[in-house]
């Protein structure tokens, strides 16, 4: 199992995502640059968190157009499965691989603490493999993780099991108080209609390490591995 | 020529932004102040001669200035500036 | 460009004195330029020639087994075994961020990255020591939020994580905060860069961001007191561009990589200038360089704005001859500007010209290291005395614990730091919120530990001892996370040395530094001063910062500050004498602080820290928590707020000692520890091996704090609360 | 009363945003494209029959929208507006 992962000007998870692919998981995987147009053999592809284009103008609306996104759209069009995690889900809105949009927060401020998601029933391809109930503990780090969708959209997405994560409280419960950015309906991840294109705001692969104390991310990602 | 644009968040969307200014304003003690939108403003300065400005303008709105999602945009034309 | 005459005017505008002016003529024997006095201006400036501090410089230790590189280059290089070292420095951004507070905390942060990327090290860690008015003086909430907000909007994304740090209040900073900030890389021996220039006829290569008008004279402006005169240098605030750094920094550690870097530099304060000096300087070269060439952003720049300029993420870099393509493909890639704009040369002479016509040509010495040392006169302060001596008498000391506990000074931080990224590259195995933050290193088993200390009421009331505390306290901060102290780097910042008071206070302080790594055998290597922090005569107070960094054994998440498990027992390690004068208590209760300090035991306090670093080490304690700010009963209180509900019951009493002495004295040398009741005995024994009093003084219990001695009973959310709220309402 | 307020990156200072997004435009073959500032746009909403809207509008700008040390505003009032 290889995975490519796209390192874009000014993203900065690209390693920490590679560390818990190769180093916990026992995945392999290669950067890609995005000045490429093609995608090297790989099975899956992760779009990494950090800042591309120092997320000026909106975060993702520029790196949209690297030359790399036409391969990694034609590569998901394709059946392909992708993975943006943060600024790889705002990526992916911006690029309209995924609906809805990403805004401030509510509090207008970055936020960076561990939250608690349960992927609850969805068709997204990992989602199988995790435990419906189960709130999972994983980190945030983010300024524009508030997700917002048009209502017919989101009554789409609501409609066809494409809200992979929800906010929720260290219980599983889905309230006002577990949700940390304004999100709509709590939203932390959504997928596309055929569950391979995943984007999601946090972070699983800064909680993949016994060596960190916290391990929730390692299952998120393995699941994610198993789909293929 | 230069294209001066405003990108507003539309009604329908929440304006987070909005509300904390808003709430500010009334805190400086602005009471008559009763909404408040905040958006984004560009300059686009485009070589003298440029032909179409205003759809070349609108294209770059649609393609990257804006996000059709969740912003509008509205511009105008200076030819003069410059 | 006209010729300009140089009035006595204008050499006083370049912050000049008349005897300095005479001093450079003589060096150069001749007439200055204007730009040559430009240079001179910034170059001689208090911030980059270190004139009334150099000479005391000698105080500090910076020598050591493992001290690769110590004070003199862009930032200090300490081995940490395995290949790898650590390079690290702080540094000011005060008068930029007083004025303005966004853009200067973020371009803070962006030089100390660049300072530590110029050396071949990867930035992991960054931390932030803030020092901020009073928290109800009309201008903090403005300045704290554009601080955070600056320094999280460039550290963010650098993706660098800011894992520590503090934030202070005191009435003395109203009109000059102090915004420090300090960053760690990583690097193996053999990939280690300095800033110099040698090799004859090799290229000389700017890159980064293009040049424009911002901060000409920002060096000039940081060796300043505040006047009104200040608003009007606003225009020449310096706007951070964190992208283009990060781009930077990728970049350069790639063409590192090559082989083709001779030497390479940043471009900090006084830019240009200074990179082209320094490293000429270090290599005992010279330099030719054509200001034609450099890529800038406004039109019309004189070659004076061009050299003087402090715009942001510009590097200098010397390459090998013949090499040249090689480095200008990597930044190419990385789409940064990259142009080659002269050769070294030999003779010790800088020569640049401006399409083709001189403006300068100086020999490199006397710009960079014959600015006068001054030794200036010291005097002493006048002691502080209490505002309000005889504050009514309190009956409650349950409601005024409470009251005390929810200022803004001891408010949840996390209102803070939760703005920073502290996980990125996934090193971070103690998060901000403990005494000291714990990473691992990568590629290693080992740990890092950091923490930033200093206590400015302390060092007003007694700036020697002052300074010997903050010392201490740091390494106690890292002893409470099982670490053993590497190296230390500081930011000494003061008001204008040329009242004798203030220069007392510097040189006492930097004698105590220097004496207590010294005494804890940690070298200094790496620093930074600050002086004229005051506004219209008022100086802060003396507040030399102190970063230190410590090397873990075993980096664990599960030792912190917070209470762990109900039924523990509560001891206190070293001894108790319930020191007031200079306390947050005093302070609150008596509207100010005075008083002398008690003598410090640094070898008491250096057998308490061995005692609470094996103890973690054996895993014999569940939690570990210096005393300072607040004394023993903030501290009890917050291991009480950072745990799950859990609380504590206190059954020990003020022998000796009032009841405010017993509860609120700040006594250095003391550690707050929890353990499961079976290890009492080997504590006991380890602790009575190394001479250190061992005083249990209770257990952890849910839901309340109680210590009845006093009286006081508190619910755990109550406390939770005021704490949560304390800061919070500060910035929201 | 609706006033639309414009803040922009005074001249000399470094705009980023507005350099990336040149080079956006320029990537997406928007050549004639000189130059593009990035700044700030509002609208206010204020109730009918304030008093000196401009002078209110001026202050707010000056006490909260803009940032004096880096940005200048300027700003026109719709009469009519809802
Ligand atoms: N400006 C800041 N940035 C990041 N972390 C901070 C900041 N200020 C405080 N913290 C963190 O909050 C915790 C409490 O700070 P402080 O009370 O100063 O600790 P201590 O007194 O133990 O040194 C520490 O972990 C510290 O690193
Ligand atoms: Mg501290």
């Amino acid at each position: 199992m290889t995975i490519g992962i796209v390192v874009f000007p000014g993203s900065n998870c690209d390693e920490d995502i590679r560390r818990a692919l190769v180093d916990e998981l026992g995945a392999e995987a290669r950067f890609v640059w995005h000045k490429e147009t093609t995608l090297p053999a790989v099975d899956a592809v992760v779009l990494p968190g950090g800042f591309s284009y120092g997320d000026y103008l909106r975060a993702g609306a520029i790196a949209r157009f690297s030359p790399v996104m036409r391969a990694v759209r034609d590569f998901a069009g394709g059946g392909g499965y992708v993975l943006g995690i943060c600024n790889g889900f705002q990526i992916l809105t911006e690029s309209g691989l995924l609906p809805g949009a990403l805004m401030v927060n509510r509090s207008l401020r970055f936020i960076c603490r561990d939250v608690y998601i349960c992927a609850g029933e969805s068709k997204a391809a990992l989602s199988a493999r995790l435990d419906a109930a189960r709130a999972f503990r994983v980190p945030i780090a983010h300024q524009e993780g508030n997700y917002v969708a048009e209502p017919e959209t989101l009554r789409r997405l609501n409609a066809e099991g494409q809200i992979a994560f929800r906010y929720c409280s260290s219980g599983g419960v889905l309230d006002e108080a577990a949700n940390p950015n304004g999100s709509l309906e709590n939203i932390a991840g959504v997928c596309s209609p055929n569950g391979r294109v995943l984007g999601m705001m946090p972070h699983p692969e800064r909680c993949s390490s016994e060596a960190l104390g916290a391990t929730d991310g390692a299952e998120i990602l393995r699941a994610w591995l198993a789909t293929r | 020529m230069r294209a001066k644009i405003a990108i507003t968040i539309k009604p329908d969307v929440l304006d987070p932004q909005g509300k904390a200014v808003l709430h500010a304003l009334h805190d400086l003690g602005f009471s008559a102040v009763a909404d408040v939108r905040v958006g984004k403003y560009f300059e686009v300065e485009l070589e003298a001669g440029t032909a179409e400005p205003e759809a070349a303008i609108a294209q770059m709105c649609e393609k990257l200035l804006a996000n059709p999602v969740v912003e509008s945009y509205h511009f105008t034309l200076d030819e003069g500036a410059r | 460009m006209a010729p300009e005459t140089i009035t006595p005017a204008l050499i006083e505008d370049h912050g000049l004195t008349p005897d300095e002016y005479q001093q450079i003529l003589a060096a150069i024997g001749e007439e200055p330029t204007l730009s040559e006095l430009g240079i001179f201006s910034v170059m001689w400036s208090e911030h980059c020639s270190y004139k009334s501090s150099r000479a005391y410089f000698k105080h500090f230790p910076t020598k050591g087994p493992r001290v690769l590189q110590g004070p003199g280059e862009n930032a200090g290089i300490i081995d940490i075994g395995e290949g790898l070292c650590v390079v690290f420095k702080m540094e000011s951004h005060n008068h930029p961020s007083f004025i303005e507070p966004f853009q200067g905390a973020a371009t803070g942060v962006g030089g100390i990255m660049r300072d530590i990327f110029t050396m071949g090290a990867r930035p992991i860690a960054s931390l932030n020591s803030l020092h901020f008015g009073a928290p109800e003086h009309p201008r903090t909430k403005y300045l704290v939020n554009g601080v955070v907000r600056g320094i999280a909007h460039y550290g963010n994304c650098m993706g660098v994580p800011m894992v520590g740090g503090e934030v202070h209040f005191d009435a003395c900073y109203n009109g000059n905060i102090l915004v420090n900030a300090f960053c760690l890389g990583i690097a193996r021996h053999d990939e280690i860069f300095k800033g110099k220039a040698t090799g004859l006829g090799n290229p000389v290569i700017y890159v980064g961001s293009k040049t424009g008008r911002d901060g000409i004279h920002g060096a000039t402006m940081a060796s300043e007191a505040f006047d009104d005169a200040a608003q009007e240098r606003r225009p020449t605030v310096q706007v951070g561009d964190p992208f283009t750094e990060k781009l930077l920094l990728e970049a350069c550690l790639e063409v590192m990589r090559t082989g083709a870097v001779v030497g390479i530099q940043d471009m900090g304060a006084a830019g240009l200038t200074c990179s082209t000096f320094e490293m000429a300087s270090r290599g005992g070269t010279g330099m030719e360089i054509e200001l034609g060439r450099v890529p800038t952003r406004a039109a019309k720049m004189s070659a004076y704005e061009i050299l003087l300029s402090e715009s942001q993420e510009r590097m200098l870099l010397v390459a090998a001859k013949g090499r040249e393509d090689e480095v200008l493909a990597v930044f190419q890639k990385w789409d940064l500007d990259a142009v080659v704009i002269g050769h070294v040369t030999d003779g010790e002479r800088v020569r640049i010209r401006h399409h083709g016509e001189t403006v300068v040509d100086l020999p490199v010495h006397p710009v960079c290291d014959g600015a006068p040392i001054y030794e200036r006169p010291q005097g002493q302060m006048q002691p502080p005395t209490l505002p309000n001596p005889h504050p009514e008498p309190i009956h409650d000391a349950n409601r005024a614990l409470l009251e005390f506990f929810g200022t803004p000074i001891f408010g949840d931080r996390s209102v803070v730091y939760e703005q920073y990224d502290h996980m990125v590259q996934t090193n971070t195995v103690v998060r901000p919120g403990a005494d000291a933050a714990v990473l691992r290193i990568p590629g290693s088993t080992r740990g890092l530990a950091l923490t930033t200390d200093v206590n400015a009421r302390f060092c007003r009331l007694d700036p020697y001892k002052g300074a010997v505390l903050a010392v201490a306290e740091a390494a106690r901060n890292l002893a409470c996370v099982g670490a053993e102290p590497l190296g230390v780097t500081d930011c000494l910042n003061f008001g204008n040395p040329q009242n004798p008071g203030v220069m007392g206070q510097f040189v006492q302080a930097v004698k105590g530094i220097g004496d207590a790594c010294r005494f804890f055998r940690i070298p200094v290597v790496s620093g930074n001063v600050s002086f004229y922090n005051e506004t219209e005569g008022t100086q802060i107070y003396p507040t030399p910062t102190i970063a230190m960094v410590g090397l873990v054994d075993e980096p664990r998440a599960d030792v912190s500050g917070a209470f762990v498990r109900a039924g523990d027992r509560i001891a206190i390690l070293g001894s108790s004498r319930g020191g007031l004068p200079g306390s947050l208590y005093q302070l609150w209760r008596h509207g100010g602080i005075s008083g002398g300090l008690p003598a410090v035991d640094l070898e008491a306090e250096r057998r308490v820290q061995m005692v609470v670093r094996q103890a973690i080490g054996d895993r014999w304690v569940t939690a570990a928590h210096d005393l300072s700010d607040g004394g023993m009963a903030v501290a009890l209180l917050e291991m009480a707020v950072r745990s799950a509900q859990l609380g504590c019951s206190i059954l020990s009493q003020p022998e000796g000692l009032t009841w405010e002495e017993w509860l609120f004295g700040e006594d250095h040398g003391r550690v707050l520890i929890t353990y499961h009741g079976e290890n009492e005995e080997r504590l006991f024994e380890l602790a009575e091996q190394f001479r250190v009093p061992f005083e249990a003084i209770g257990r952890v219990d849910e839901g309340r704090v109680m210590i009845p001695a006093v009286r006081v009973d508190l619910e755990w959310s109550a406390i939770h609360e005021v704490w949560r709220a304390g800061l919070r309402r500060v910035i929201e």
